[in-house]
């Protein structure tokens, strides 16, 4: 398949080294949005590694990471999980084409338990 | 014609691999002045060497090259090779073939073709050479150690066992170092005290080792044999000959402000101290940043209680010059400043402390007469958590930490958690590891007594997060055997910190012109084969100053550095390096540029009668005393008429070797 | 001046303080005037005036080994700086000169009166600001600031910086204009301009060596360039590149211990402006270590035998951009 | 003229004996590669390098010349790389003055454990003077091969 997303095309985006990591699981430790997700953070950076591409694209966890960075920011081996997923995200987002949120979604999808950051990080997730 | 032999070697196929080792000598076979060249094995083994001493002696060789490995790993024994043919050592140069030439390119057409140009330019050179003959310098028979911690005591020991004079300098008060410090050892848990205390008093009681504490050291000069230290004694404002260690003094200082640096900063002592029970020197000393009397001029309690009559207020601080064969650097190290990992709440918690800090909280001469207590409100801890590999292994391109592993935590948290888990049952022990690394005798099993017998929750993962929840620690990390996050309500949580050289090292390093690496750690001669020697001779590595190391390790590197100094210092001359300045008197402008830029203080002047085209009469000239020329060459540089110049590397040899890689 | 000069010499030697001069003599026109050692009995033949550009320290180094007791020496307030230097550099025993700092008040270069259109001069006289050539065809006034030496437009000013005794009055005749103005021109240039600059001032060179041999800084007893075996001897630049080699390495020679006494550039017979190459070591110095004046007293340490931990890496000199 | 021959680049690196050169070995013990065109000449200390060195490379056909020594701080003989730094700063100046291109000339300091580090600059120089062309302004055609 021609259109298939490549590990590569992954690493281009977010210019990430997922071989620097050293499977510490901190940034898995650090993760607020861990129960929600199917993977986790460490899992992210091992599939992309692991060329496991599709399947991530295929997961809610791309979706519950709220861009906080705290993996990013705590990652002894800076190897930036949060950037991977971004890029993965992207990846889908290209190749759904344009049918990304607007700001004017948001309001219906908003709930009182909802972090204030995954408010603003929808906004620049999604909005163009 | 100069008759000159090259040997190449295939090393293996280290080198024949890459360069095709027959058409290289084939090559140099028809270079001017090339009247033997051929190819073999290993030409540093005995039958390569022997072919080199037969052609020396069949070809009437005046020159060798031996194009091999690095001139750093065998240029030392191809000189040998040749004296021992009789032709002078310093008539071989080394093309590196290897290192420089067979090692980095993978295609054998550009590897030969290199590997040419170098012998070509090896051959240039040698063509230049000169005999040289080393002078003799003779060596002071004493050694200084710099830190009296446990590296540098054994040291010390070991070097004055041997019959030598051994001179301590130690930056604090008292001897003893981080090993004073801890509670136990591992994987033994003897406890440290009792193993190390007998040490320092051996060392305090030796004939040949004399400890000068509470001094640091201010500048090195001279060379190996030879150097001389200015060493600065601070003030203790106690008098060391008079002080009996009674004390008293310390139990009267109405000041309690100062922090008890051996506890860590854990609890606090009066101005006027014994760092602990066993120091030594047993002698008090005075903090003049929390002295009453330094700081109000009143006070002066310790003074009047002192039978001894000790206390001197008007001490001054005092510098000693003194002339040592061998210096050792055993400057140690200390844990990370764990405050620039807030996501453990170092910072935020009492409750949140480093390895180090806890070693003190255990101890029984420790702030709590070692019943494990929580620093914020004195209650017993029921949910520890130990988080591992906080600012090691951590990239180069991360905002903090260090790149290397510091190899004693594994070890040591298994040893705190054994320990707790034995004296407090009900308390629940938790260690969230990356890796665990046993390598070392009797030390997995150790590790893994601590997790079988000890009942001590490993969980291969990280913290991410520690917060502070009332009185207790909400810890947040990954266990990435089950695939969970894992939330412990801790009561204690004890930090793996790194460790790093001493802050002093790095000044020393430069005092004694020993190369480090990025971290601060010296840099030893070899990795391998010379592991307790600095690149710079005469000094020598002992312990963690090195690179990481744990107790046993640092007692063998010491015995080894004080076997090499041992060797030193037992020579009755040192031979030196023939390869020093020289100044032409004909040339010799007697400018004194030259002084100017010798580090050594190599160079003088005298008026000498010379007899050349360009003068006749008696003129200014520069001299180099060649015992104390290291043959840098900076003055060959600074003079203008090219007077000065450096054996082994003339500008005639520099010149030559350009103009045949350029060719 | 020069009667009060010759008088006062004349005294110091009567008094026994020594028993010759280093002064200048007439040269074969009255506006040549070249460098002399003179006993009392030739003290006649000495002449001070405003064709006295020469320096004279650096032939003291020739007399040192010669001087008993001591010798006069007749130094300008520019010269003294290159007699520290010399000092300095011991080529010079300070205790075996008697230093008559003498007065200047900027040296006139006869080639600057040619260069107006003035022709067959006979003589010159001075009368304040105004100077007065006369000619086989007649007189012609001049602006004496018109026809100063190169150099003594960038005065070092009117103190001597060492003199046991100074003789005459001393003006500071410094247009107060950059001295390294020239050197930023060319800085500002692109490579290839400088180098086009550089060659056609360079190809002119015949390697006379009277740079070299009127430098008080280039004193060495052999030369590397007359040496056979430094590798680089050359007595005549035979292409390009040894034309640059040798006005390379001299200036690199004397870098840190050029005074900018301009000397090199004054007796070039090509007109090469020389005094542009030290002057870029000088302004890189200025730049980089701090102001330094080479000479200005004796027994300083220059800065390229000196450093400090925080030096500029040379990396400097790329990054300062203008490469092209 | 040889115009028309091939440009062999030719490169000289002078290495300091204590930490370059070591440097270097251990680039090369790692198996780290940069180009053949690069040949090292040991000297004990930067502080060696006499600028007529420097020339002498550039006449001889060099067209680019690199010192690497100990990092400020570390010389084995304490000193030896500041006087160095600036003697280089100095001749380099005098050289761009003189219309040569300073991308020619550089200094690098890499210690005895930097081995990636001098592959590393071997290979940026390198590149810098691949894309700089041959050497022409401070070449002596006599001694050009033909």
């Amino acid at each position: 398949m021609s259109d298939k997303i490549t590990k590569e095309e992954i690493l281009r985006i977010c210019n990430v080294q997922p071989k620097k990591c050293m499977k510490c699981g901190k940034c898995s430790g650090t993760c607020p949005a861990y129960d929600e997700m199917d993977y986790h953070p460490h899992q992210f950076v091992y599939m992309v590694e692991h060329g496991q591409i599709e399947k991530l694209m295929a997961s809610q966890s791309i979706y519950k990471c709220l861009s906080c960075f705290a993996c990013l920011e705590r990652c002894p081996r800076n190897v930036e999980p949060a950037k991977l997923i971004e890029a993965v995200r992207l990846a889908v987002i290209r190749q759904q084409g344009k049918n990304h949120m607007t700001e004017n979604d948001v309001p219906a999808l908003l709930d009182e338990e909802l972090p204030q950051q995954a408010i603003v990080s929808s906004m620049r997730k999604y909005k163009k | 014609m100069q008759k000159i032999g090259v040997f190449v070697c295939w090393c293996g196929s280290n080198i024949a691999a890459t360069v095709d080792v027959k058409a290289v000598a084939n090559a140099m076979r028809s270079e001017p002045g090339v009247v033997y060249s051929t190819d073999y094995q290993y030409m540093c083994s005995e039958n390569g060497q022997n072919l080199i001493k037969d052609a020396i002696r069949d070809y009437k060789l005046d020159g060798v090259v031996v194009c091999s490995c690095s001139p750093r790993m065998h240029e030392a024994t191809f000189r040998k090779t040749a004296l021992s043919a009789g032709l002078n050592p310093y008539m071989v140069e080394i093309a590196n073939i290897r290192e420089q030439c067979s090692w980095i390119h993978k295609d054998m057409e550009e590897g030969t073709q290199k590997a040419m140009v170098l012998a070509r330019a090896a051959i240039a050179k040698v063509k230049k050479n000169a005999p040289l003959t080393a002078g003799t310098t003779p060596v002071t028979k004493r050694a200084l150690v710099i830190g009296g911690g446990i590296a540098g005591i054994q040291t010390a020991l070991d070097v004055a066992d041997a019959g030598y004079e051994v001179d301590i300098v130690e930056k604090s008060p008292t001897i003893g170092g981080r090993m004073a410090q801890l509670d136990k050892t591992f994987p033994t848990l003897d406890c440290s005290a009792c193993i190390l205390t007998p040490k320092m008093v051996e060392a305090n009681q030796h004939e040949n080792i004399h400890l000068i504490t509470y001094a640091e050291l201010e500048n090195v000069s001279g060379f190996v044999g030879n150097f001389t230290a200015r060493i600065k004694k601070k003030a203790r404002y106690v008098d060391e000959t008079k002080c009996t260690g009674c004390g008293i003094c310390t139990e009267k200082c109405p000041s309690r402000k100062g922090l008890n640096a051996f506890n860590m900063g854990l609890n606090t002592r009066g101005a006027v101290y014994i760092p602990f029970a066993q120091a030594i020197p047993n002698v008090a000393v005075i903090d003049t940043e929390n002295c009453l009397h330094f700081k109000t001029g009143k006070c002066g309690i310790c003074q009047k209680n002192c039978s001894a009559g000790a206390i001197n207020f008007e001490q001054k601080e005092e510098i000693l010059e003194r002339k040592y064969g061998a210096i050792i650097v055993a400057t140690g190290f200390r844990p990370i400043d764990a405050s620039a990992f807030d996501e453990y709440a170092y910072t935020q918690s009492k409750d949140v402390v480093t390895s180090l800090e806890l070693e003190r909280l255990m101890n029984a001469a420790g702030p709590t007469g070692g019943v494990l207590l929580r620093p914020s409100d004195g209650e017993h801890p029921k949910e520890i958590v130990f988080i591992q590999c906080v600012g090691s292994r951590c990239s180069k391109d991360a905002a903090k930490g260090k790149e290397y592993c510091s190899k004693i935590c594994c070890m040591y948290t298994a040893k705190h958690a054994m320990l707790i888990r034995e004296k407090y049952p009900d308390t629940n022990v938790h260690v969230f590891y990356i890796d665990v690394r046993t390598p070392g005798k009797n030390f997995d099993e150790f590790y893994r007594r601590a997790a079988e017998q000890y009942g001590v929750d490993y969980i291969k993962g990280m913290v991410g997060k520690v917060s502070v929840e009332g009185k207790k620690l909400h810890v947040q990390g990954s266990d990435l055997i089950s695939n969970e996050q894992v939330h412990i309500d801790a009561d204690l949580v004890v930090l793996a910190t790194a460790i790093e050289p001493d802050p002093t090292a790095r000044s020393i390093g430069t005092m004694l012109t020993a190369s480090m690496d990025t971290n601060d750690f010296f840099t030893e001669a070899h990795p391998k084969l010379r592991p307790v020697e600095s690149p710079t001779a005469g000094i020598f590595l002992s312990g963690v100053c090195q690179g990481p190391k744990d107790i046993p390790e640092t007692v063998a590197q010491a015995g080894a550095a004080a076997s090499k100094v041992i060797g030193l210092l037992s020579k009755k001359e040192l031979v030196g390096n023939p390869c020093v300045a020289h100044a032409n008197e004909l040339l010799c402008n007697g400018c004194s540029q030259c002084e100017k830029v010798c580090p050594y203080g190599a160079i003088t002047y005298e008026d000498k009668e010379v007899r050349g085209p360009e003068f006749r009469g008696t003129k200014r000239i520069a001299v180099v005393n060649e015992a104390i020329c290291q043959g840098c060459g900076a003055c060959t540089v600074t003079c203008p008429s090219t007077a000065m110049d450096l054996k082994g590397f003339s500008n005639n040899q520099i010149m030559e070797e350009v103009d045949a890689i350029c060719r | 001046m020069q009667r009060e000069l010759m008088e006062r010499i004349r005294a110091l030697m009567d008094k026994g303080v020594a028993d010759q001069v280093l002064a200048w003599k007439r040269g074969e026109f009255f506006y040549d005037t070249e460098p002399a050692i003179l006993t009392k009995d030739e003290l006649g033949e000495m002449v001070y005036d405003s064709f006295c550009g020469p320096n004279l320290s650096k032939y003291l180094i020739k007399e040192m080994p010669k001087i008993e007791n001591k010798i006069l020496a007749l130094i300008k307030p520019c010269d003294s700086y290159s007699l520290n230097q010399l000092i300095t550099e011991h080529r010079i025993d300070r205790d075996k000169v008697y230093v008559i700092g003498v007065g200047c008040k900027g040296k006139i270069d006869v080639d600057k009166i040619r260069a107006k259109g003035v022709s067959g001069i006979t003589g010159v006289d001075e009368n304040g600001d105004k100077i007065t050539v006369h000619t086989l065809y007649g007189d012609t006034t001049l602006d004496r600031k018109d026809v100063l030496l190169g150099k003594c437009l960038f005065c070092k000013g009117k103190e001597h910086r060492i003199a046991d005794e100074t003789v005459g009055e001393s003006e500071d005749t410094s247009e107060g204009s950059d001295r390294f103005e020239m050197v930023k021109k060319l800085e500002q240039m692109t490579p290839d301009e400088r180098f086009s600059f550089w060659r056609k001032e360079l190809s002119k060179c015949i390697r006379c060596n009277a740079c070299r041999n009127v430098c008080p800084a280039c004193s060495c007893v052999k030369c590397v360039f007359d040496n056979p075996n430094t590798g680089v001897q050359n007595k005549a630049a035979a292409n390009e590149f040894e034309e640059n080699l040798f006005h390379i390495i001299r200036a690199y020679h004397v870098a840190g211990r050029c005074t900018d006494c301009g000397e090199c550039s004054r007796v070039c017979p090509q007109g090469i402006p020389l005094h542009l190459l030290n002057r870029k070591f000088i302004s890189d110095i200025n730049e980089l270590y701090g102001t330094y004046q080479a000479g200005e007293c004796a027994g300083q340490r220059h800065p390229l035998i000196d450093y400090t931990q925080e030096d500029s890496e040379p990396s400097i000199v790329h990054e300062r951009g203008n490469n092209g | 003229m040889p115009m028309n021959q091939e440009w062999k680049p030719k490169i000289v690196a002078f290495c300091c004996n204590w930490c370059s050169y070591a440097g270097a070995d251990l680039a090369g013990s790692s198996r780290l590669s940069y180009p053949a065109d690069v040949k090292i000449i040991r000297i004990p200390c930067s502080c060696r390098l006499n600028p007529l060195f420097i020339l002498r490379a550039f006449q001889r056909g060099a067209d680019g010349v690199i010192l690497c020594g100990c990092h400020p701080g570390d010389c084995h003989y304490s000193t030896g790389n500041y006087y160095a730094r600036r003697r280089m700063t100095a001749l380099f100046g005098m050289l761009s003055y003189l219309g040569i291109d300073s991308r020619r000339t550089r200094v690098e300091w890499v210690s005895a454990a930097e081995g990636a580090k001098f592959a590393e600059t071997m290979n940026d120089f390198a590149k810098t003077i691949y894309a700089l062309g041959e050497n022409v302004k401070l070449e002596d055609l006599r001694c050009k091969e033909n």
